[in-house]
């Protein structure tokens, strides 16, 4: 490790630092002798491939794991952590990559969950209602404290995760991935929310995959790969360019939609398609929407939270049903099949919460990659071992999967590479007509890029693609359409020379930002 | 209780209380279609002293079913309640009788409530035992609870050689009278387990909608290790609920043994059965982090009400068992047609 | 004469209580009665419960088969503070004075009489084993102490394996296996009711022992007259259920009437039969051995 | 079904396949443990003969072991196996005493062949019921089990008034002989009972390990929602292990009957909980998605050559209901602890 990079000396003073922190997993080295510093007020930025040990890091100096070897030093003095209520204890809170929320329990009690406010006669719910509700004001949510987690669309429960971290006052504030499921306004306030605790001295970590985004806050940028540092520099060294220099080693390019090929016939249309709430609400969440897609187009849906993208996709796949309109899947309308069904005829769907829709966590890593696939390897009664696992070798080289085998076990993975199997299980269908929930939560810049690589070849050969994403620049990058959704309803559909800025507006974007 | 229980459903689904309220409304359904049903095929069921008496009956199972509702909230299981009812009347018997202290030759009769005190003392640290080999030792509960269910029942069959102690009324020379205060008094008119079963309820409501504790409890059993990881100490709550449902178990079977006047070894087999049907067809779910007690009172009083209305209408004991199956899977369905959009796996 | 009589068996799903009960039944009613049948199943809470339900439903009189010796006295006790008559049958309470009478088959008799049959076919020389009712029955100890006095005369006949079976059939099955695979050479089985014994035939059936080793019964059940005529049993004692119920009917009809069971005694024995091979044809209804 | 159950551990945790190994032998450790002491008390115990019988007496636990671990697998529960082996075989009994038409005025005896494949059809049945109350109704798995436990015990003890299927082995001039074949005959010194329990683990795992269904099995108790969105037809599968559960009782109950050559309406009571502590025994978590046919096989293995063993030396029937108990936690606390890190809830 003789070319570890050297963290220049900074002003601000080190909080938090990590020394030599290593940590294994059986013969998987997740970090192998890491440093890290945290500066009073600043925000310092982590990024790096899926798997190169980004979380690990940060979960390590939250005190949920313990590292293998190397000190941890807080204040200047080493520190040990046995749990994270104790790094907690000490000024240090975490928003964890994954969601870590208890579904049953509401918004209020969730936010303090294991620090209760007690009053005289018991839990001072009114109090705990009366600062969660400022919290949910001060990231500009409209989320009644009261409601159940589990009735919370997976962004509104980012939203959470991130009140609650907030509402502990640390002065260390740790971001895995905190706006993988926002929209672009959502960031826009949670970063106003940083700067105002940076300005009264707060340190932030701050790790993303959105690239662009993560530079407009950054104060110090570090990078990691495989388990190493391999580059630091401070804000002002430092651009798209180089991040991405020093992640995957060379440049790289998201691409532009795939040219050359006429679109075939009509692959899948929607007519008509009316949902009302599956919640219960009066309102319908997809609201007589029509849409028509042709062999080899792909269309992205952008909008923002709520716009009942996700509403629309799972009634196209079977999972939720229409209170009206018709779903014609080439030709044929699909209203009545089951999912097993829409699968087998050629439609598939990456849902959008991997842990909760994508993933079996009972389950191997070459077991959730073939589950939609089974009939493909079944000849009479029984599976065929070399088939599935040709059928798995491919996947993981196709979608990128970091794993140390098949047989890995899915938990084991990290989060971006959990999301790779997610897409790798429904791309290994071979369906005709895909559609993708917002499938870049959490992936790293290179495998969006092989992801696109892969769809645009795909639609070349006449796969349809509908891509649902709250990132304008996915839309630009991929989509021949772009279709943006308001409350149930298409409020605009642009070709793919439009500017993001217009996109942005039809969404209603600038309103809320 | 009523708003203790109420305050956790508004919690968990504010924003259908209206419709919300009559759907609970639908649970009580059951309990009111059974009481009108034997009200009318009997003159005898429909009485003040009838529904004392049976409330008396619910009071056994209903303590049972508390403890239960505080496992199961934890996403556990306690199939070591019956057992343990049955040991702890055996040890109270046991006390009764007197303990001869070898070394100085005398035998001790220890005063009534320090039989109580000693009792519940003992069904906690059996409740113990199931918690500490969940919680620490990861042994899954169905198994830990199982284990010990057959070792106290061992433990009781052994103390008493399968006999049954008699005669727990103790003897005013003694000093050590009242026992059978418990299971034969009334208080204005209601029977004393009846209202040891309303204090135990109202205490537990009041436990899982005020107070930390119980936030913990329903964190922990909806997502234990989101729970853990916001510092709720998981295993001690474990522990607690083990050791509470132990501690109940022991209340359940001083209560018994009052009202039998007589502690045996085999008493309360397959209670804990009754009870968790009693905590299911309450709402609660298996896999935990959802419950409330006004449910398990419910679901216990379901239970009571219709094993005996079925006994009071005379119905044979084959039929009665078929009816006993036939309503629980009913009221339960009233249930889930209701719930039946947001229900989940499990 | 009119009124509710509340019969509580310990378990119709055994032949034994289910003619109990039903005999008790049909007598009520021939007497112009109504009769209910309940079974506490041996749990001294539930027939707590039903003797309840009994005085709730304001019955006349209340026939019970205990649960336990011991257990029991409360609940009759309560009954009886409510005006209640009770009267047992089959097992008995360690309590005098608050029945009205105790009507029991004469266990202690019956073992005796047994034993010797048993004797008498297995022979005065070898090994053997016993299963054993379920313990919390003080029957289950009377007969297996009655079986005791009587073996325990021939010193070369040697007991080398007891077994709790519960009553059951499949547990006598199943125990007698292992008692078999622990004492391969026994040369009988002497079992505290028919069930049991029923159980042990068909594992010495299995293991092709049968005409090795003798097996007798208790209860009269009709399948164990049935094995009796097959030659597989080789004796059963018969209970007289059938008798002793309609008398406790009777007697509580008595009590009703004119507040006296009319017998002399509040407990009384009723005598069992040997039923073998040689009397089997006098069965002629369930637990009725017609003379 | 050793390599089949083998390819599902070594797929779950592949990384420390040869630590593995060697824990999977600890899980042997138990029963190889139990072997010893008793094979040391007692010359009897450790003999061919004795295996035999014992592995006899494994088979019905083992065979509604396998349904329970399939169901178990699927994150639910069957408490109704009990029962339901109760009323297949009071059927069975009740089919060769003959089917009297009453329209034709004959008595039909159907050859043993028809006996078993209706019976089993029967026990196939009931599970259908659980499964569409459980799939369908959104009944939660324990209640509509515990529901139908109580139901088929009832409708077993009506059809026979109580009383007991004596003579089961079918009349020459009827052609219905042979049921006795199954609990009775040996094929090459092995009791069919033992083989059949054998063939049935040995299908079971291979579904569970090679077929597709086991692959949504798997993925349907592992997470429902994930599995749905993959089209697995979950509901489907549902139904399914609950029919296969019922059946697999009923096997047990032709087996049981045929063993004692008599069918009454209480057998089997209790059976179900033996069921699931060897599955849970056999290292399956009741949250599902994680267990194997082998461990299950294990698990009833030592439940049932300790209980036989107990008789075997003589321990007093006190004892065995303590030491059944105490072997069963150790057993799995021996399993928590390799597996230790890893637990999960439940
Ligand atoms: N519990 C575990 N067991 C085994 N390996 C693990 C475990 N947790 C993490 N790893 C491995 O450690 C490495 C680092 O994972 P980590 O989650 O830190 O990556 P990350 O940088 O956060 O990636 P992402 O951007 O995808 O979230 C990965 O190779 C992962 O497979
Ligand atoms: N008119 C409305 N009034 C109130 N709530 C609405 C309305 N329309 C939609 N919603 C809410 O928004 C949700 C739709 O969210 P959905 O997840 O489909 O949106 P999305 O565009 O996919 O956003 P996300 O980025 O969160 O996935 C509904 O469940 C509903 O709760
Ligand atoms: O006398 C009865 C019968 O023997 C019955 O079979 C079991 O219980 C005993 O009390
Ligand atoms: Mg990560
Ligand atoms: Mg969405």
């Amino acid at each position: 490790m003789t070319d570890v990079p050297q963290q220049k000396p900074d002003l601000a003073e080190v909080v938090l630092a990590a020394r030599n922190v290593a940590k294994s997993y059986g013969n998987v080295h997740a970090l192998k002798g890491v440093n890290f510093d945290i500066h009073r007020g600043q925000v310092t930025t982590l990024f790096g491939e899926n798997g190169a040990g980004k979380s690990t890091l940060m979960k390590i100096l939250s005190g949920v794991i313990q590292p293998t070897s190397g000190e941890i030093i807080l204040d200047g003095k080493p520190v040990a952590f046995n749990n994270s209520t104790e790094a907690r204890d000490r000024g240090i809170s975490i928003i964890h990559q994954e969601l870590s929320l208890a579904p049953n329990l509401s918004v209020r009690d969730n936010i303090f969950m294991g620090r209760e406010i007690m009053g005289p006669t018991g839990v001072d719910f009114a109090e705990e209602e009366r600062q969660a509700r400022r919290l949910m004001a001060e990231l500009e949510e409209d989320i009644d404290p009261l409601t159940p987690v589990e009735e919370l669309r997976l962004g509104q429960q980012q939203i959470v995760e991130i009140a609650r971290a907030l509402s502990v006052d640390s002065r260390i504030l740790i971001m895995d991935e905190p706006t993988s499921a926002l929209s672009a306004s959502e960031v826009e306030v949670l970063f106003k929310v940083i700067r105002d605790l940076t300005a009264k001295g707060v340190s932030i970590v701050y790790i993303s995959h959105h690239l662009e985004e993560a530079l407009q806050i950054t104060d110090h940028a570090v990078v990691l790969r495989d388990g190493t540092m391999t580059a630091y520099a401070p804000r002002a060294e430092i651009d798209l360019e180089w991040i991405v220099r020093n992640m995957v080693g060379d440049n790289y390019d998201l691409g532009s939609p795939p040219e050359g090929h006429v679109f075939g016939e009509v692959a899948l249309s929607v007519r008509d398609l009316t949902v009302a709430d599956p919640k219960g609400g009066a309102f319908n969440v997809v609201d007589r929407l029509s849409l028509d897609l042709r062999a080899g187009e792909v269309v992205c849906i952008y909008g923002l939270m709520g716009a009942g993208r996700t509403e629309l996709l799972e009634t196209v796949a079977g999972r939720l049903r229409a209170s009206s309109g018709e779903v014609v899947l080439e030709g044929r309308e699909i209203s009545h099949l089951s999912i097993a069904e829409r699968i087998a005829r050629g439609l598939a769907l990456v849902p959008e919460d991997r842990q909760r829709d994508g993933l079996v966590q009972t389950m191997s890593v070459g077991e959730n990659l073939s589950l939609a696939s089974i009939a493909s390897f079944t000849k009479g009664l029984f599976t065929q071992k070399k088939a599935e696992r040709a059928l798995i070798d491919a996947s993981i080289r196709e979608v990128t999967v970091k794993t140390s085998g098949p047989a890995a076990a899915i938990g084991s993975l990290s989060g971006g590479n959990q999301q790779k199997v997610v897409i790798g299980k429904m791309l290994a269908t071979k369906p005709r007509v895909i559609m993708l929930d917002e499938p870049s939560r959490g992936i790293d810049i290179g495998a969006k890029a092989e992801v696109f690589k892969l769809l645009a070849e795909e639609a070349k050969r006449g796969l349809a693609v509908i891509y649902s994403t709250s990132e304008v620049g996915e839309c630009l990058s991929i989509a021949h359409r772009i279709i943006v959704m308001h409350k149930g309803r298409i409020s605009a559909e642009f070709d793919s020379n439009v500017s993001k800025e217009k996109i942005m507006a039809a969404s209603g974007e600038s309103v809320a930002a | 209780m009523s708003d203790t229980t109420l305050a956790r459903t508004a919690a968990a689904k504010p924003a259908f209380s209206l419709g919300r309220l009559l759907l609970e409304g639908r649970a009580f359904f059951a309990l009111i279609l059974i009481v009108a049903v034997f009200s009318f095929l009997s003159p005898n069921y429909f009485t003040v002293s009838n529904f004392l008496i049976m409330a008396s009956h619910v009071a056994i199972y209903g303590i049972l079913a508390v403890g239960m509702l505080l496992v199961i909230l934890n996403g556990g299981i306690d199939l070591s309640v019956g057992s343990v009812l049955a040991l702890s009347g055996v040890i109270a018997g046991a006390l009764m009788q007197g303990v001869e202290m070898q070394a100085l030759g005398v035998i001790l009769y220890p005063p009534v409530w320090a039989v109580v005190v000693l009792t519940c003392a003992l069904g906690a640290a059996v409740g113990a035992v199931n918690g500490v080999l969940i919680a620490w030792f990861k042994v899954p509960a169905f198994v830990a609870t199982l284990g010990v269910m057959y070792v106290a029942r061992g433990i009781a069959l052994l103390m008493t050689n399968g006999l049954t102690y008699n005669n727990l009324s103790g003897r005013p020379e003694l000093g050590n009278t009242g026992f059978d205060w418990l299971g034969f008094n009334r208080l204005a008119g209601i029977p004393i387990s009846v209202l040891v079963l309303a204090g135990i309820a109202v205490l537990a409501g009041l436990m899982l909608s005020r107070s930390a504790f119980g936030r913990w409890l329903y964190a922990s059993g909806g997502n234990e290790r989101a729970a853990d990881l916001s510092g709720v100490p998981v295993k001690r709550v474990k522990i607690t609920v083990y050791t509470l449902s132990g501690m109940l178990a022991a209340v359940a079977g001083l209560v018994l043994s009052s009202q039998l006047t007589s502690a045996g070894p085999t008493a309360g087999t397959t209670y804990e059965l009754t009870a968790i049907a009693a905590v299911v067809i309450g709402g609660a779910a298996l896999t935990g982090g959802r419950g409330t007690v006004r449910g398990t009172m419910l679901g216990a009083f379901v239970i009571g009400f219709l094993s005996d209305g079925l006994v009071i209408i005379g119905v044979s004991s084959y039929w009665q068992t078929v009816f006993t199956g036939a309503v629980i899977v009913l009221a339960v369905l009233m249930n889930s047609i209701q719930y039946g959009k947001g229900a989940r796996k499990g | 004469a009119e009124g509710l009589i509340s019969i509580i068996v310990t378990d119709p799903a055994n032949p034994y209580w289910f003619t109990e009960g039903e005999v008790a039944k049909a007598t009520a009613e021939s007497m112009g009665y109504t009769a209910n049948v309940s079974a506490h199943k041996g749990d001294t809470n539930t027939e707590s419960t039903l003797i309840d339900t009994a005085i709730t439903n304001k019955s006349a009189a209340i026939i019970l088969d205990p649960a336990n010796a011991d257990g029991s006295i409360g609940a009759v006790k309560k009954a009886v503070d409510a005006g209640i008559p009770v009267i047992l049958v089959n097992a008995e309470i360690n309590q005098e004075g608050l029945a009205k009478a105790q009507l029991v088959s004469n266990n202690a008799q019956g073992a005796a009489l047994g034993a010797e049959q048993w004797v008498a076919d297995v022979g005065d020389a070898g090994k053997y084993v016993e299963l054993f009712g379920n313990p919390s029955d003080n029957n289950a100890a009377t007969r297996s102490n009655g079986y005791e006095t009587v073996i325990t005369q021939y010193p070369d006949l040697e007991k080398v394996g007891k077994e709790v079976a519960n009553w059951d059939r499949t547990q006598g099955y199943q125990k007698m296996q292992s008692l078999l695979q622990a004492n391969p050479d026994i040369i009988g089985v002497i079992s505290g009711n028919d069930e049991m014994a029923l159980g042990a035939i068909a594992a010495l059936k299995e293991a092709g022992k049968l005409d090795q080793v003798k097996v007798g019964g208790f209860d009269g059940s009709p399948d164990a007259v049935a094995a009796v005529k097959a030659g597989e049993m080789q004796y059963t004692v018969l209970q007289p259920v059938a008798v002793f119920s309609a008398e406790a009917v009777r007697q509580a009809d008595n009590v009703i009437k004119t507040g006296s069971t009319g017998a002399a005694t509040e407990k009384q024995l009723f005598d069992c039969l040997l039923i073998t091979k040689d009397n089997v044809d006098k069965y002629t209804a369930a637990f009725t051995l017609s003379e």
